[in-house]
């Protein structure tokens, strides 16, 4: 066989080969990694929103999606807020927990962070971080306590303290908060977030 | 005319009497102001850090010389006390002795002796030593302590720059005033804090001539030029030249640390480049960064340019380009 | 054609050819994931996975692929191996999965693996090609569990997650950060030439 | 079905398209190198020493095949070595003579006195351009410029003060010959029977007083065998290495500084 | 504004090498000099912007609408190594000097993480076009920066009295660390 | 009146008081003189005489040969003892004829020149200058009659006369200037005359004010278009290069000559001994030398024959001091160590200097203070010139300019470090000069 021929002909069934094993593969493990990408989603939400049954998409966009939590009767009891943000060092993604009306905010997960651990990265840390976030006033916007207050006590209803010597991630969570608030807020007013229209599940 | 041993050697024979101890030393006298201002403002804490830093630094050194079996005598040359004393300098006074001492570990052998040692290492080993232990413990080293002076009780406690930085210092109207910057009565590494012991200290070298007078130069002009223009722009929200030159370690830095000859370049022009660059670098830093304070993190970087700089900017011999 | 013994085959991955200390070889991953033991870890076996079945399909097939499209082969062969990987890890190691980022699919380019196809499995037999890709493999492992284990012990004070250190350690965040990667690889080389040369003066 | 389908024509036309541009490539991109330079480099000792003129072994290897040099200018290869290039050339080698570096020096710490103090840079060469470190002005001047030149380790400082080659290790590359400032080295075929150790062109009783080991021109060597050795500028010269009778070395060797004669063992490693 | 942060960022604060540790072998076997080290890091930016074009379209025009997510490793490196391949032969035809230069090393842009591990990241953070190709260029370049800086001061070395064990790679890796240190103070730059 | 001068340079101490007010004094020819045939920049000169000849006062002895050679003359008469290599004050032996002295001085040539001077042609000073074996008495003993015939296409404008004598120490040139101000004149004029030269430009430095005084009084009753120039003290204010640059601006061209730029410069004891040697006929066979230094026990400055031991200088002005531990012939910037005091004196020594060394200070490494670099007159990197030299990267060195190094020893006086900076420069070209050699053999 000349040699070009061969060349063509043994990568092209290489390719062939490989295109076919992988689709197997791909196959095989598509809907598990689906289903471990949804669980996540999902676990974060039941955690930000206590009391969630079932779960459903609402609305989304890129860096923000919103999401229902449900009940046992299938009433939406909570918006679940799945938002991302540049921190100290790279992005930062965070589910927010809140009632219906967007005024209370229930509980806050970090998803995604790469900040510098033992500092940026205590905002996973529930004692000294995600603690503060619980049942807050988000009627307006939430703001930061700097230098941090001893206790939670001392901070107001619509006050989250800052980790010491992190402060610009804790800004930036504040930050990704706020906005990604702001912005589901005007949703809510526009009607994009009815919980009938857009049922995915 | 009896003795047959006459001195065998290269012309010239006579020589300035100046010599690598002698500017060494120099360079420690000039940092007697700022050390009495840092023993003033922290008391025990500042005696404890400076001798265990200079001491680990000597230890390091000569273990790395007996390592090397290289002559013992280069232990006395004072470069290493220099590095021991900035390095104490820049920490801040509440550092517990142990990290100070894998600080001072650090800045003598990955930041002077793994290069060959003295006037061979491309990075500032004081500065070496103090963005390992910034990196490796960023919360002990923004920890601040009030002056002894202050007589105060806070857990917490800001520099003057993380004041500006992360309080709103200028909105909340509790900018530190600049007459405290220059005196030394605020928080902060224990030799930054003193505005005046360390001018007096850095014009003590410049009339010497132990420094080159365009490091500081060129740092205080591009960093005032460039916090100039955004306070100009909006004094509301930016602090002014002063405040920055003041304030933090720029004066320890501009004077002691940029000026440091080995990791800076040898021409002219160079060191123009390299100075104007660490102002503007400040300038960035402080003002858009991570970071309330960027003097470090500037020179280490400029640093990494001095290769590059001496050799981009060769001056023209003379008659260099004239057709023959 | 190699001429050691087997044994021998295996062992000089460990030491003598060891694919990081001694050759240099695939620093991305060895800087990039070692900041948790069990990071490393992760990525020394997926590496392994990848070499072990590449080698063997690179051996087996050598006299089929003219000489000129072998490095393109050799990439489909490996980009296979290296999804199946992936995706495994993917699938059932979810966290695991997302630590590792994009340095999972970068075995692919991982310079110890091609080089070893071109190397070796392109000039060995299936069996020898095995062995070499095991021996390689464990000098791999190796590294990454020293490296790992230096970096996430001062790093955080604890090994594969269990706290080692004393409560009065405070730990060196530098190590798990990139500058400390470099700095811990470096003087990890220094010692192993260091080791080398005097083995090397004693012979 | 088309999620198997999608992917292995996926694949497949990849492979397809990649094998046709390397095809293209392989075609109309290529430069022709020759092979037998791979091959040749392969044979070379790999010293890269640079003795053959080129720079490095891979350039030399490039000169031999195309033909710009001979296989044996290489001084490092061995008499094997060149053969078997040369074979693979097929162009016949010249028979190699085995050579060996050699010092033309005795003026060890003790023979030579110190001119002075020495205050300058540590190399001969730098020595020597303020005149050197000895009262001789042609002798070996000890900072060692030949030892740290030779590329093969062949030569070491002796206790003495003076370098000696290590026979098993020369390769006759003459680096040692070009790096001595003072030109003490000089390559000789290894069976050379008899060698002038000293350079010096002082009078007789000015290198006496200099160096108890120097040539003071006496004449007892030129006399015992005036067809191969005479005396000019005050030092003895062999004219002609192949015309010295073996019976005349006794008497030669009656040189009252030993500044003539054999190697002894301590010039040799 | 956005695509200002993705460029100075590539640059300075994710840096290829010193942040994300792609591309080390270039990084280390060719910073000896800065000549070199110049041509690579053009070469790689080069490559890099063609890579950030090349995958985004076949991310965005196959992969994503067929589904096809898993074939995104194979399809990558074989595009992108048929890409340098090319480009390198072109290289070698037109500019010998050039080749030489880079040597051995041009075709090892073909396994560099740093080619990959950019066509990796821009899909894994969803970059449009544009985006992409400014992320490609920056991160080309910074690739560059930090090459050239370690050449500069690899030179610097060269006449230094670094000690016998440590020359080489190590003081490479050491430096290298600084540097990483010395950039860290850009982070938090882009917000 | 403004003082011109150079950028960068160095102050080092004067010392000149120790001889400044001595008037030149003779020194017997002694018993015995060596004469090298080779004392100037080129190629040795061929032995016109063999051991047992009996020569003359003024003879010649050595023949240049070729252009950049110059002829060598004896300085005594009496009897040739020996023809070979000895000791030379370079460093080096070279060979030397021997000559004993008969005390009689019996000159060689009995006829004066009985035509004006100034009514030679150019060729006619030039060839009585080659014949007179005169070299450049300021350093460099480059042959003079070369410098007298610019080639063609470089039409010279000016002549400086370079009375700077910047070197600490020395005062022989200064002493000439003050005793014979109208032979170095009329030199110069003649040399004006041999280069076509328009101008002549007499550059003293301004720690030599009297002698600038009585120059500027002199050069009144000269027809020649001249000026006499203060220059600042500042070293090395009389290197060549240097002085151009402060008199008129202008920059010889790396690798060049001061042709380049329309310039011819003469040391003034040159100008003299081409005086000497076209109105006399008289060959380079004396020159003034200073011996001094606070090793000599009474510094002077004196007339000596060339071929005189240093041993006989210096035993005239006292002999050394115990505690002399170094001996330099020329001055202390670029002066050439000595071991021996057996030596000759030779045409290019301005002086034999000795004093007691400081202890030598501990070398440290390069601590990149740039010290070299705001200080070298030629405004290279000397720093990175030495490592390059040191690490064996001579292209990299011959690239930064090594060979530019005019050797004046700036930077090393100012390195706190104490780096033989001069001797790596000097290593640097000397191994560039080797590789060409090696290169075009
Ligand atoms: C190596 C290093 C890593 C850091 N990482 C973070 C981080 O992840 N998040 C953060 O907010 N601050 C981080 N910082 C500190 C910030 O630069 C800055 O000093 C801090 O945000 C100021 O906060 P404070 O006012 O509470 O001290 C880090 C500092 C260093 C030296
Ligand atoms: C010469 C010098 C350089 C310094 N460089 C830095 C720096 O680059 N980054 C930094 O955070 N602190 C640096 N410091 C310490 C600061 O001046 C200041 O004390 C501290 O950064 C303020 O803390 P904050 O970061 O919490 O605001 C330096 C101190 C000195 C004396
Ligand atoms: C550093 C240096 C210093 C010099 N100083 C003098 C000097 O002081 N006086 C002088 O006549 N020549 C001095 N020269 C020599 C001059 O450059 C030049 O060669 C000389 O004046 C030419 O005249 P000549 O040929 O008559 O000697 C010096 C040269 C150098 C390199
Ligand atoms: C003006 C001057 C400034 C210096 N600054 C520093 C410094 O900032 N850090 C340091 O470690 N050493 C400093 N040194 C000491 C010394 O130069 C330094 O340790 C060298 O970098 C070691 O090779 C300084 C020395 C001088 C003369
Ligand atoms: S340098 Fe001299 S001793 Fe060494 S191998 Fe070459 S010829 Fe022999
Ligand atoms: S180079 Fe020459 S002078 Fe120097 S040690 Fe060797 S033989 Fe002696
Ligand atoms: S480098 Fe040469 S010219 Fe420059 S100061 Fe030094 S000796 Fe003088
Ligand atoms: S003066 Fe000396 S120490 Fe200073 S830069 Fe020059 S060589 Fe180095
Ligand atoms: S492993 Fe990253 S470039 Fe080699």
């Amino acid at each position: 066989m000349k040699l070009s021929v061969r060349m063509v002909v043994v990568l092209t069934s290489i390719g062939l080969l490989s295109g076919s094993f992988l689709a197997t593969v791909g196959h095989l493990t598509k809907e598990r990694i689906a289903l471990n990408k949804q669980r996540e989603i999902e676990e974060a939400i039941i955690q930000v929103i206590p009391g969630t049954v079932s779960t459903q998409k609402l609305y989304e966009e890129r860096d923000l999606s919103v999401y229902g939590g449900k009940d046992e009767q299938g009433t939406v009891i909570g918006f679940a807020i799945h938002a991302s943000g540049i921190g100290f060092q790279d992005r930062i993604t965070l589910m927010l927990g809140t009632n219906t009306s967007l005024e209370r905010t229930n509980r806050l997960a970090i998803l995604d962070q790469k900040e510098t651990p033992g500092l940026g990265a205590k905002i996973t840390d529930a004692e000294s971080f995600l603690q503060y976030w619980e049942n807050r006033d988000c009627s307006g916007a939430i703001s930061l306590r700097k230098p941090a207050a001893r206790s939670a006590e001392e901070l107001l209803p619509s006050e989250i303290n800052t980790i010491t010597g992190a402060t610009i991630s804790s800004e930036a969570v504040l930050g990704i908060v706020n906005s990604s608030l702001e912005h589901t807020r005007r949703l809510l007013k526009e009607g994009k977030l009815s919980s009938e229209a857009q049922d995915v599940n | 005319m009896t003795n047959n041993a006459f001195i065998l050697q290269s012309s010239p024979h006579f020589k300035d009497k100046d010599s690598v101890p002698k500017i060494m030393y120099a360079v420690i006298a000039s940092l007697v102001p700022a050390v009495a201002a840092s023993l003033y403002f922290f008391r025990f804490r500042a005696l404890v850090l400076l001798v265990s830093c200079v001491a680990t630094c000597l230890v390091t050194e000569a273990l790395f010389l007996w390592l090397r079996r290289k002559p013992l005598h280069s232990l006395f040359d004072g470069s290493a006390v220099i590095t021991g004393l900035l390095l104490a300098m820049t920490l801040p006074p509440s550092l517990s002795v142990e990290l100070a001492i894998i600080g001072a570990v650090m800045a003598i052998a990955i930041g002077k002796q793994v290069f060959g040692g003295l006037g061979y290492n491309i990075f500032n080993p004081a500065l070496v030593g103090r963005a390992f232990l910034q990196t490796a413990f960023p919360v002990a080293m923004t920890t601040w302590i009030p002056p002894a002076t202050l007589k105060i009780q806070t857990a917490t406690f800001a520099t003057p720059l993380g004041n500006l930085r992360f309080e709103d210092a200028i909105a909340r109207g509790t900018l530190t005033p600049l007459k405290d910057l220059f005196t030394g009565n605020v928080g902060g590494c224990l030799g930054e804090t003193s505005s005046f012991a360390l001018i007096l200290g850095g014009l003590y070298l410049l009339s010497r001539r132990v420094i080159d007078w365009r490091i500081p130069l060129g740092i205080l002009l591009s960093l005032t030029a460039f916090t100039g223009a955004f306070w100009l722009a909006n004094p509301e929200k930016y602090a002014s030249p002063l405040f920055h030159i003041l304030a933090g370690g720029l004066l320890i830095g501009a004077f002691f640390m940029a000026t440091d000859m080995v990791t800076s370049p040898i021409t002219p022009l160079g060191t123009w480049i390299y100075a104007l660059g660490i102002g503007i670098v400040i300038g960035l830093i402080r003002l858009f960064g991570g970071f309330a304070e960027g003097v470090m993190y500037s020179i280490l970087f400029m640093n990494a340019f001095v290769p590059l700089l001496n050799r981009y900017t060769r001056p023209r011999i003379l008659g260099e380009g004239r057709k023959a | 054609m190699s001429t050691k013994t087997i044994g021998q085959e295996f062992i000089k991955g460990l030491w003598d050819e060891n694919p990081v200390f001694r050759q240099l070889l695939g620093l991305c991953p060895t800087l990039a994931v070692t900041g948790a033991v069990i990071n490393g870890l992760a990525m020394g076996l997926a590496t392994t996975f990848v070499l072990i079945f590449s080698s063997l399909v690179v051996s087996s097939i050598k006299k089929l692929i003219p000489s000129q499209v072998r490095i393109a082969s050799y990439i489909i062969i490996i980009a296979t191996f290296v999804t199946v990987a992936d995706r495994f890890l993917a699938a059932f190691f979810p966290p695991i999965s997302k630590n590792l980022g994009p340095y999972v699919p970068l075995i692919v380019v991982n310079c110890i693996i091609l080089g070893r196809q071109e190397a070796f499995s392109s000039k060995n037999t299936v069996w020898r090609s095995l062995i070499d890709a095991l021996g390689m493999s464990a000098g791999f492992v190796l590294a990454m569990l020293v490296l790992s284990a230096i970096r996430e012990i001062l790093g955080a004070g604890t090994f594969l997650g269990y706290q080692v250190m004393g409560a009065w350690f405070e730990p060196w965040i530098i190590m798990i950060l990139p500058p400390g990667a470099f700095i811990t690889l470096g003087i990890l080389l220094a010692l192993a030439l260091h080791i080398e040369h005097r083995t090397k003066s004693r012979k | 079905m088309m999620e198997v389908f999608v992917p292995v024509i996926t694949m497949g036309i990849l492979g397809l398209l990649f094998s046709l541009g390397l095809v293209f490539a392989f075609r109309k991109l290529r430069v022709y190198e020759d092979p037998k330079i791979e091959e040749v480099s392969e044979m070379l000792p790999q010293a890269n020493c640079g003795a053959c003129g080129y720079a490095g072994c891979r350039a030399f290897a490039e000169a031999v095949v195309k033909g710009e040099t001979t296989p044996e200018s290489c001084p490092v290869s061995d008499a094997e070595g060149v053969k078997q290039i040369a074979e693979t050339l097929g162009v016949t080698a010249a028979e190699v003579v085995k050579k060996l570096a050699r010092l033309h020096c005795r003026g060890t710490h003790e023979a030579a006195k110190d001119r002075g103090t020495y205050l300058g840079i540590s190399t001969c060469d730098a020595s020597h351009l303020v005149g050197g470190n000895k009262q001789c002005s042609y002798g070996c001047l000890h900072f060692g410029d030949c030892v740290r030149a030779c590329p093969f380790d062949a030569l070491y400082m002796s206790e003495e003060g003076l370098p000696v080659v290590i026979e098993d290790k020369c390769t006759a590359c003459g680096k040692c010959v070009e790096a001595c400032p003072r030109n003490l080295f000089e390559l000789h075929p290894i069976s050379q029977g008899i060698i002038v150790f000293c350079r010096s062109l002082d009078r007789g009783p000015v290198s006496r007083k200099v160096c108890k080991n120097a040539c003071i021109a006496c004449g007892i060597c030129a006399r015992a065998c005036p067809e191969a050795i005479i005396i000019e500028n005050n030092l003895a010269i062999i004219t002609d290495y192949k015309k010295i009778d073996p019976e005349k070395i006794p008497e030669i060797e009656k040189c009252p500084t030993d500044s003539i004669g054999r190697l002894k063992k301590e010039d040799e490693g | 504004m956005e695509l200002v942060a993705i460029f100075i960022s590539a640059i300075l604060i994710n840096n290829f090498v010193l942040y994300y540790f792609l591309g080390i072998c270039p990084f280390l076997g060719v910073s000896k000099k800065i000549d070199s080290a110049f041509s690579m890091g053009l070469a790689v930016t080069f490559v890099m912007t063609i890579t950030a074009v090349v995958s985004w379209v076949i991310n965005h025009w196959i992969l994503i609408p067929h589904e096809l997510d898993y074939l995104k490793i194979v399809s990558f490196i074989l595009v992108i190594a048929s890409l340098v391949q090319l480009v390198e032969m072109f290289i070698r035809k037109i500019s010998p000097p050039l080749y030489q230069a880079l040597g051995i090393y041009l075709p090892l842009i073909t396994t560099n993480c740093a080619i990959m591990g950019l066509a990796l990241l821009a899909a894994l953070r969803d970059y449009g076009f544009v985006e992409a190709v400014i992320f490609g260029f920056g991160s080309g370049l910074g690739f560059t920066l930090a090459i050239i800086i370690m050449a500069g001061i690899r030179e610097q070395l060269d006449l230094a009295e670094v000690p016998e064990p440590l020359k080489g790679a190590v003081i490479a890796l050491i430096v290298a660390g600084i540097l990483a240190l010395a950039f860290n103070g850009f982070i938090g730059m882009i917000k | 009146m403004s003082t011109k001068t150079f950028p960068h340079g160095i102050h080092p101490p004067e010392f000149k008081d120790l001889t400044a007010d001595k008037g030149i004094e003779s020194l017997s020819p002694p018993e015995k003189v060596m004469i090298p045939l080779l004392q100037h920049f080129g190629k040795p000169a061929k032995p016109l005489v063999q051991k047992g000849d009996e020569v003359l006062l003024g003879q010649k002895i050595g023949e240049g040969q070729t252009l950049f050679s110059a002829s060598v003359h004896s300085s005594v008469s009496g009897k040739v003892i020996s023809v070979d290599n000895y000791d030379h004050p370079g460093g080096t032996p070279v060979p030397t004829v021997s000559i004993t002295n008969d005390g009689q001085d019996n000159p060689f040539s009995e006829k004066k020149e009985t035509k004006d001077p100034f009514s030679f042609s150019p060729e006619e000073i030039r060839q009585k200058v080659r014949e007179a074996g005169v070299v450049g008495m300021g350093g460099a003993a480059f042959p003079t009659a070369v410098k007298l015939s610019p080639p063609k296409d470089k039409p010279i404008e000016i002549l400086i006369i370079n009375g700077c004598e910047c070197e600490p120490l020395l005062t022989s040139d200064y002493r000439l200037m003050l005793e014979a101000p109208e032979d170095i004149l009329k030199g110069a004029e003649l040399a004006r005359i041999a280069t076509g030269a328009k101008r002549i430009i007499v550059g003293i430095e301004d720690n030599k004010k009297k002698a600038h005084e009585i120059f500027r009084e002199k050069i009144q009753s000269f027809d020649f278009d001249g000026e006499v120039a203060l220059l600042k003290t500042k070293y090395p204010q009389g290197a060549e290069k240097n002085l151009i640059y402060a008199l008129l601006r202008r920059q010889v061209p790396t690798g060049g000559l001061p042709f380049d730029v329309g310039v011819v410069v003469q040391n003034v004891g040159t100008a003299k001994a081409i005086w000497e040697a076209v109105s006399e006929g008289k060959p380079l066979y004396e020159r003034v030398i200073s011996v001094s230094g606070q090793g000599i026990n009474e510094p002077k400055n004196i007339l000596v024959r060339i071929g005189t031991p240093f041993k006989n200088a210096v035993e005239f002005c006292g002999g050394l001091k115990e505690d002399v531990d170094i001996l330099v012939m020329g001055g202390p910037m670029m002066g050439i160590v000595q071991w021996s005091l057996d030596v000759p004196v030779v045409k290019g020594t301005s002086g034999i200097l000795a004093w007691a060394a400081p202890r030598p200070g501990l070398e440290y490494p390069c601590i990149r203070c740039g010290r070299c670099v705001d200080n070298c007159p030629m405004t290279l990197v000397p720093t990175q010139l030495a490592r390059y030299v040191k690490f064996d990267d001579m292209s990299a060195a011959e690239k930064w300019g090594v060979q530019d190094c005019v050797e004046c020893g700036c930077c090393q006086y100012v390195c706190p470090s104490k780096i033989p900076l001069v001797h790596w420069m000097r290593v640097g070209k000397n191994r560039i000069i080797a590789l060409k050699q090696k290169k075009s053999a």
